[in-house]
């Protein structure tokens, strides 16, 4: 036993060392850049125009490196299939019934919180801002919700509940490929149409992101009425 | 047809047919199976476009590089979404009689997202992006190993999980110091801005220690054969496959691309880690009594010769391990759906125990065996042809002993698949009677070994393929 | 600008210290934190480093990246912690086989 | 004439198309199979026959696919390669009718029958290969087509003996290959040509020429059975008779000792070989193995375990025969391919047929067997004086030409191993026939079954008989047209004639 706990220091020190040499290696190389790139901002900010957004972090994310963003919100939906896929999820222990102090935030917070989302998702397209933030505060109220012990109906627990979590990622693909059927390139939007869609895309993107982080949070598949 | 831009579509395509399965999960195998054949269809349309005009460039978004990402597609990365194509069309077959109703109501969903996680990223042209492909890729395989429940599967899975992720934040690590030193996520533009600095040599180690661990190389190989052994049969089959090849197939790409020095002392060690890692996969895939995990291990061999390459660094090495890898690729996931079949006939897969597979389930044992030839190296197979490839690299460059490594390979990997077959023509007793086989099963492992065999005769059209954008550089000389 | 450099080194240091919680703690809640403080340190990194340009605004290229970043790196310890619960039960132990928790 | 560019490839696909026909057949379609064997022997022999016939007035056929850039797969018929050809789809089809008769109703038969086809595929493809890395491609398909059959029996005896075979076959492949790897990188080419293809090649390369010379000769000699390679002969000698038989006589072993003819001659080149210095090694080790395989079958009881040692010793007399650096000799050595096969596979078909029919494995239970079956017992007979070399059968041509050759290469010690080897095997064969002949019959046999009217199934009791008839054939009228030895005489006249 002695000798186990030994060891375990000893490998710990070495390890230590170890990565402290890692850590000071990278901290050169850090510092070893030049204190001077613009990276690609000139770049974005000569094409902010054609974007169709203001904001360049919401340009880049949602046209220039759009493609980025579209996978990515395929990787969000991954992960609750392979939450989902996994089965049953133990549920957080069931707590005593959420005080009245709890349920009293819900029913104020809840409708801000949406109504905060709404304006982030609206600014983002020309201030700081944009879906995921908005998707992040919507997501935020269900949380709530959940704690407060609300659960989805059954009846919006089954398709309903997976179209509003495929919609994101739905509207995205849809926007890409009608795009190509109109011979253009994919997600290559004209300028003059270019905000509309970015605003759509972003909708339906923040609306999905909000729900699939609720669900995520609530960890498996809510359960569904029997399908007749 | 000229310019229908087939690349994007086998990358959307599997992802519309995940929203589909996800949507109604009642219709996931007619949607899936449908899914699957549109995929096969537009990659043979890409190849089309590829020989036909070459290697091509696709700008998202009309921006192009470096403000926006680039698909980009020659020989190399087409030869990797065919031979994906392939093990993917076999793999759905397999599956559409393995998985009963509600379990292929999940499988479907999470195997579409990781063939279009696949396919994105072999045509990606974009570090950053390659890493978001390697994110979806890791967690749809993590979620699909998952998939067979139970301890092992489930320690597996979290054990493959936190590895994979462990890989990709170093690979992101190294992409953020290349894009800040020279400002752009580009493969071309970064070839093109190059210069050798502490920065870079950063980047190349940890994007490459982050690739190595994804794919499994010796001494980084611990967490392959419990996740790759315990998961179900076809995500065996397409993780041995496919996954552990993108991740590799990303590094391939750096080396040949962004890093050149290949040839360095860097090379030197990949070989050497390949070189042990063949001995020693092949000693523990000796020693198991597992088939599954036999395989896995086996896969671990296999993957070290990959490495080989590195050192020699001639085109012609580069196109023998590249054509390892499309030959494992189709003898492997042949041999892990043989396994599955035989545990699914026997219920167990011990193979002290394997007797009169030979006469009762003659498809499947001649499935594994000549996929077995395949990975001996043994002619006529594409194992025999990659191994000649090279052999014949090492010979050429004067560096013969990794030559002995592949012959003594040959011989090891001979050992353990005889092991295996040997059990399986013995008659004792019956053990254990069980229902028959579904022919899907049967006929999808025996096609894909098959393939890996025909890959030997047919050799020069892959070879023809490789130079299409001259992937390797410069043409093989001969 | 040193300041810039000094939040990567940061950056840097989180990486490394996460790393080190990933390999010695057992405990996979402690793993998929430390994954977490890993990435955190990358984003940090990332977003640090873009600082550099000479103008007021920052290379808002980086910060996107970041931001997929961060939702990728979400999705990911969501499915962690779910899977850890299911290992939870199987197991009896949120831990992997090979390194037994006190 | 494209007729001449596809005729070597039907001759192989003619066995490999039977093959896989017959993988899928149910096991009860007992006439379809057997019909599909003998229509696929048949077409060969035709096939061969014009083949044959084309060679022998010059014709040049060639099959030409592409394999890797700059490496083709060849099929090209050349007068070595018919004399192989030939001895394996005549002794295929004689194999065929016995296996037929021998595997009367037992399990598997679609599966041994398919490989069996297969086995004949390599074999030919061997034969016919146009340079190395084809005959490397065939020479494997080979060991990986006879395991199978080694293993068939599904005992655990069987599946530790194809065990052996696969450890040194499949060693021995990968030695081969190795030295053809080697061999293309220095040479840029493995086209097999009269006399060699390296004598141009500046002097640096010698030693490495040696060693390939190792590599290759190893790699052939673990089939060819060369000490102390030879091994696996013995112990697969579980697999059923008419397997033995082809291993033996026909497929494994010849490949191996063709492979080395090839070496040497087409490769090398007998006079570049010689001036390397690798060829007196190489006569010594088969001189070496002739006596010893002959010493040890002495001490066997067991029928087919002698047969096998001595099977160990006749086929080196080949390599011997190319060794003894000599026109008079090589001719020994090649026209040795056929007749050891011809006069091996009647008495493996003999020993066969003791056992299925009486049940004897030992020669010690063999006493008075002649008075029982006749027929078998004479062909038996027929083939152990060929073995002995007693005129004017098959064996005492080889042993005439190789004595000949020894002096006329003076190479005497040749004399002394020969005549020793002839005394062996007479004291390893002689006794057998008195016994068989001269000795009373037990009353009763071990186990006993009826097959047919005559003393066995006529499937059985043929194909010794006929090849018997050969032995003899190939003795008396060895001087005429399309004999082996006129063959024989051929080959050597392009290797060594100026």
């Amino acid at each position: 036993m002695i000798e186990k706990t030994k060891q375990k220091t000893l490998f710990r020190l070495v390890l230590i060392m170890l990565l402290s040499a890692l850590a000071a290696g990278l901290g050169y190389v850090v510092l070893s850049l030049p204190t001077q790139a613009p990276g690609l901002s000139e770049q974005v900010t000569a094409n902010l125009v054609r974007s169709g957004v203001s904001n360049p972090v919401t340009a880049v994310l949602l046209n220039f490196r759009g493609y980025d963003t579209l996978l990515e919100m395929g990787v969000l939906l991954l992960a609750l299939v392979g939450v989902w896929s996994l089965g049953g999820i133990p549920e957080q222990r069931k707590s005593s019934p959420p005080g009245p102090v709890l349920d009293m935030l819900a029913r104020l917070l809840v409708p801000l919180l949406i109504l905060v989302a709404g304006y982030l998702l609206w600014v983002g397209a020309y201030a700081p801002g944009g879906a995921f933030q908005a998707g992040a505060v919507l997501a935020a109220a269900g949380v709530l919700l959940l704690l407060a012990g609300w659960r989805p109906g059954t009846r919006f627990s089954g398709l309903p509940l997976r179209i509003a979590l495929v919609t994101g990622l739905g509207i995205f693909v849809a926007v890409g490929m009608a795009l190509i059927l109109l011979e253009r390139r994919l997600l290559e939007y004209s300028p003059s149409f270019a905000g509309a869609l970015i605003l759509l895309i972003e909708v339906a993107a923040s609306l999905s992101i909000g729900i699939t982080l609720a669900a995520l949070f609530l960890g498996g598949r809510p359960e569904v009425e029997p399908r007749r | 047809m000229q310019d229908i831009p087939w690349g994007v579509l086998v990358i959307l395509l599997p992802v519309i047919g995940t929203l589909a399965c996800f949507l109604c999960p009642w219709r996931s195998v007619p949607l899936g199976l449908t899914t699957a054949l549109a995929v096969v269809v537009c990659v043979a349309g890409l190849g089309w476009q590829v020989v036909e005009q070459g290697a091509q460039r696709y700008a998202i978004g009309g921006w192009g590089a470096p403000l926006g990402i680039d698909l980009y597609a020659d020989g190399l990365s087409l030869l990797m979404l065919m031979v994906t194509a392939v093990v993917g069309l076999g793999i759905s077959v397999y599956s559409t009689s393995y998985f009963k109703p509600g379990r292929s109501a999940i499988f479907w969903p999470l195997w579409l997202f990781l063939w279009a996680a696949l396919n994105a990223l072999f045509l990606s042209a974009d570090i950053f992006n390659l890493y978001v492909t390697l994110e979806l890729l890791g967690l749809a395989a993590v979620a699909l190993v998952a998939l067979a429940g139970g301890a092992d599967a489930l320690t597996g899975a979290m054990r493959y999980l936190l590895v994979s992720l462990l890989g990709s934040l170093s690979y992101l690590l190294g992409v953020a110091l290349l894009y800040h030193s020279f400002g752009s996520v580009d493969i071309a533009i970064l070839a093109q801005r190059m210069e050798a600095s502490p920065t870079v040599w950063a980047a190349i180690g940890l994007m490459s220690a982050g690739l190595l661990l994804k794919t499994a190389l010796f001494p980084l190989h611990f967490w392959l054969p419990p996740a790759h052994a315990s998961a179900p049969t076809p995500v065996s089959a397409l993780l041995s496959a496919l996954v552990v090849k993108a991740s590799f197939y990303v590094l391939l790409r750096l080396w040949l691309e962004i890093f050149p020095l290949a040839n360095s002392a860097l090379g030197q060690l990949l070989g050497l880690l390949g070189v042990v890692a063949v001995l020693w996969g092949g000693l523990l895939a000796l020693r198991q009594t597992r088939l599954k995990m036999l395989i896995a291990y086996s896969t671990v061999m296999q993957l070290g010769y990959l490495f080989l390459a590195f050192p020699l660094a001639t085109a012609i090495a580069w196109q023998g391990s590249l054509y390892l890898l499309l030959s494992h690729a189709l003898a492997k996931a042949a041999m892990f759906m043989a396994a599955g079949n035989i545990l699914y006939f026997g219920g167990h897969d011990r193979i002290a125990d394997l007797d009169r597979v030979a006469q009762r389930l003659p498809l499947t044992l001649a499935a594994f065996g000549l996929a077995g030839v395949s990975s001996m190296g043994l002619p006529p197979s594409g194992g025999f042809i990659a191994k000649w490839l090279l052999l014949e690299a090492s010979v050429r460059s004067g560096q013969w002993w990794w030559a002995i490594i592949l012959i003594l390979g040959g011989l090891m990997t001979a050992a353990y698949i005889l092991k295996v077959v040997g059990y399986a023509f013995t008659q004792a007793q019956v053990t254990h009677e069980a229902g028959a086989v579904p022919a899907p099963m049967e006929w999808a492992a025996l096609a894909l070994a098959l393939a890996a065999v025909l890959l030997g005769l047919f050799a020069p059209w892959p070879l023809a393929l490789m130079e299409i954008g001259l992937p390797f550089g410069v043409e093989a000389e001969r | 600008m040193s300041h810039v450099f000094l939040y990567a080194l940061v950056g840097v240091g989180l990486f490394t210290l996460g790393l080190y919680a990933l390999i010695v703690h057992p405990h996979l809640l402690r793993k998929i934190l430390a994954i977490n403080v890993m990435g955190s340190g990358v984003f940090l990194v990332l977003v640090a480093l873009a600082a550099r340009t000479g103008g007021a605004v920052p290379d808002p290229v980086p910060h996107a990246m970041v931001i997929t970043g961060i939702v990728v790196a979400i999705s990911a310890t969501a499915l962690a912690l779910a899977l850890m619960l299911r290992v939870q039960v199987e197991v009896g132990q949120a831990g992997l086989p090979e390194e037994r928790l006190e | 004439m494209i007729w001449d560019d596809w005729l070597p490839l039907l001759i192989v696909l003619s066995s490999l198309s039977v093959g896989l026909v017959i993988f899928f057949l149910p096991e009860d379609r007992v006439g379809t199979r057997t019909g599909l064997n003998l229509v696929g022997a048949l077409l060969k022999l035709v096939l061969v026959g014009i083949m044959l016939w084309g060679v022998f007035n010059g014709h040049q056929y060639e099959t030409r696919l592409p394999l890797l850039p700059g490496l083709d797969l060849v099929l090209r018929a050349d007068a070595l390669s018919m004399l192989f050809v030939v001895l394996s789809s005549v002794l295929w089809l004689v194999t065929t009718v016995y296996a037929v008769g021998y595997l009367e109703d037992s399990p598997h038969r679609s599966r041994f029958f398919g490989f069996f086809s297969l086995c004949v595929t390599a074999t030919v493809g061997v034969a016919l290969a146009g340079n190395l890395i084809t005959f490397v491609l065939f020479y494997e398909l080979l060991t990986l087509t006879t395991y199978p059959l080694v293993v068939h029996r599904g005992t655990e005896v069987a599946r530790r003996a194809g065990r052996t075979y696969l450890t040194y076959t499949v060693t021995g492949g990968a030695l081969l290959l190795a030295g053809t790897v080697w061999l293309y990188a220095i040479t840029g080419t493995v086209e097999f040509t009269e006399r060699g293809f390296l004598s141009g090649l500046d002097g640096s390369h010698h030693p490495a020429f040696i060693i390939i010379f190792v590599l290759l000769i190893g790699g052939l000699g673990a089939k060819a059975a060369l000490i102390p390679l030879h091994g696996w002969l013995v112990q697969a000698m579980v697999a059923p008779a008419p397997v033995s038989a082809l291993l033996h006589a026909v497929a494994v072993v010849k490949a191996g000792a063709f492979g080395i003819v090839r070496v040497v001659y087409d490769v090398y080149g007998i006079d570049f070989a010689a001036g390397l210095g690798v060829i007196l090694p190489l006569a010594i080790l088969a001189a070496v193995t002739v006596i010893y395989g002959s010493v040890r079958a002495l001490f066997q009881d067991d029928l087919k375990r002698r047969l096998a040692f001595s099977t160990v010793s006749q086929v080196s007399y080949i390599i011997l025969g190319i060794a003894v650096v000599g026109p008079v000799a090589a001719i020994g050595g090649l026209v040795h391919l056929v007749h050891q096969g011809v006069m091996k596979i009647t008495l493996f078909f003999c020993a066969g047929n003791l056992a299925e029919t009486l049940g004897i494995h030992r020669i010690s239970e063999m006493n008075g067997v002649g008075r029982r079956m006749p027929w078998t017992m004479a062909a038996f007979t027929i083939g152990a004086l060929g073995m002995i070399g007693v005129p004017p059968l098959a064996g005492f041509i080889s042993k005439w030409y190789l004595g000949l050759g020894a002096l006329e290469a003076g190479q005497d010690w040749v004399i002394f191993i020969l005549a020793g080897s002839s005394l062996l095997n007479a004291g390893y064969y002689l006794p057998v026939l008195y016994a068989v002949w001269f000795h009373a019959p037990p009353d009763a046999w071990l186990e006993e079954r009826y097959l047919g009217r005559h003393e066995t199934a006529l499937a059985l009791m043929a194909p010794p008989v006929v090849t018997a008839l050969l032995t003899l054939a190939m003795g008396l009228l060895a001087s005429a047209p399309f004999s082996p030895l006129h063959w024989a005489r051929i080959i050597t006249a392009l290797e060594y004639l100026p």
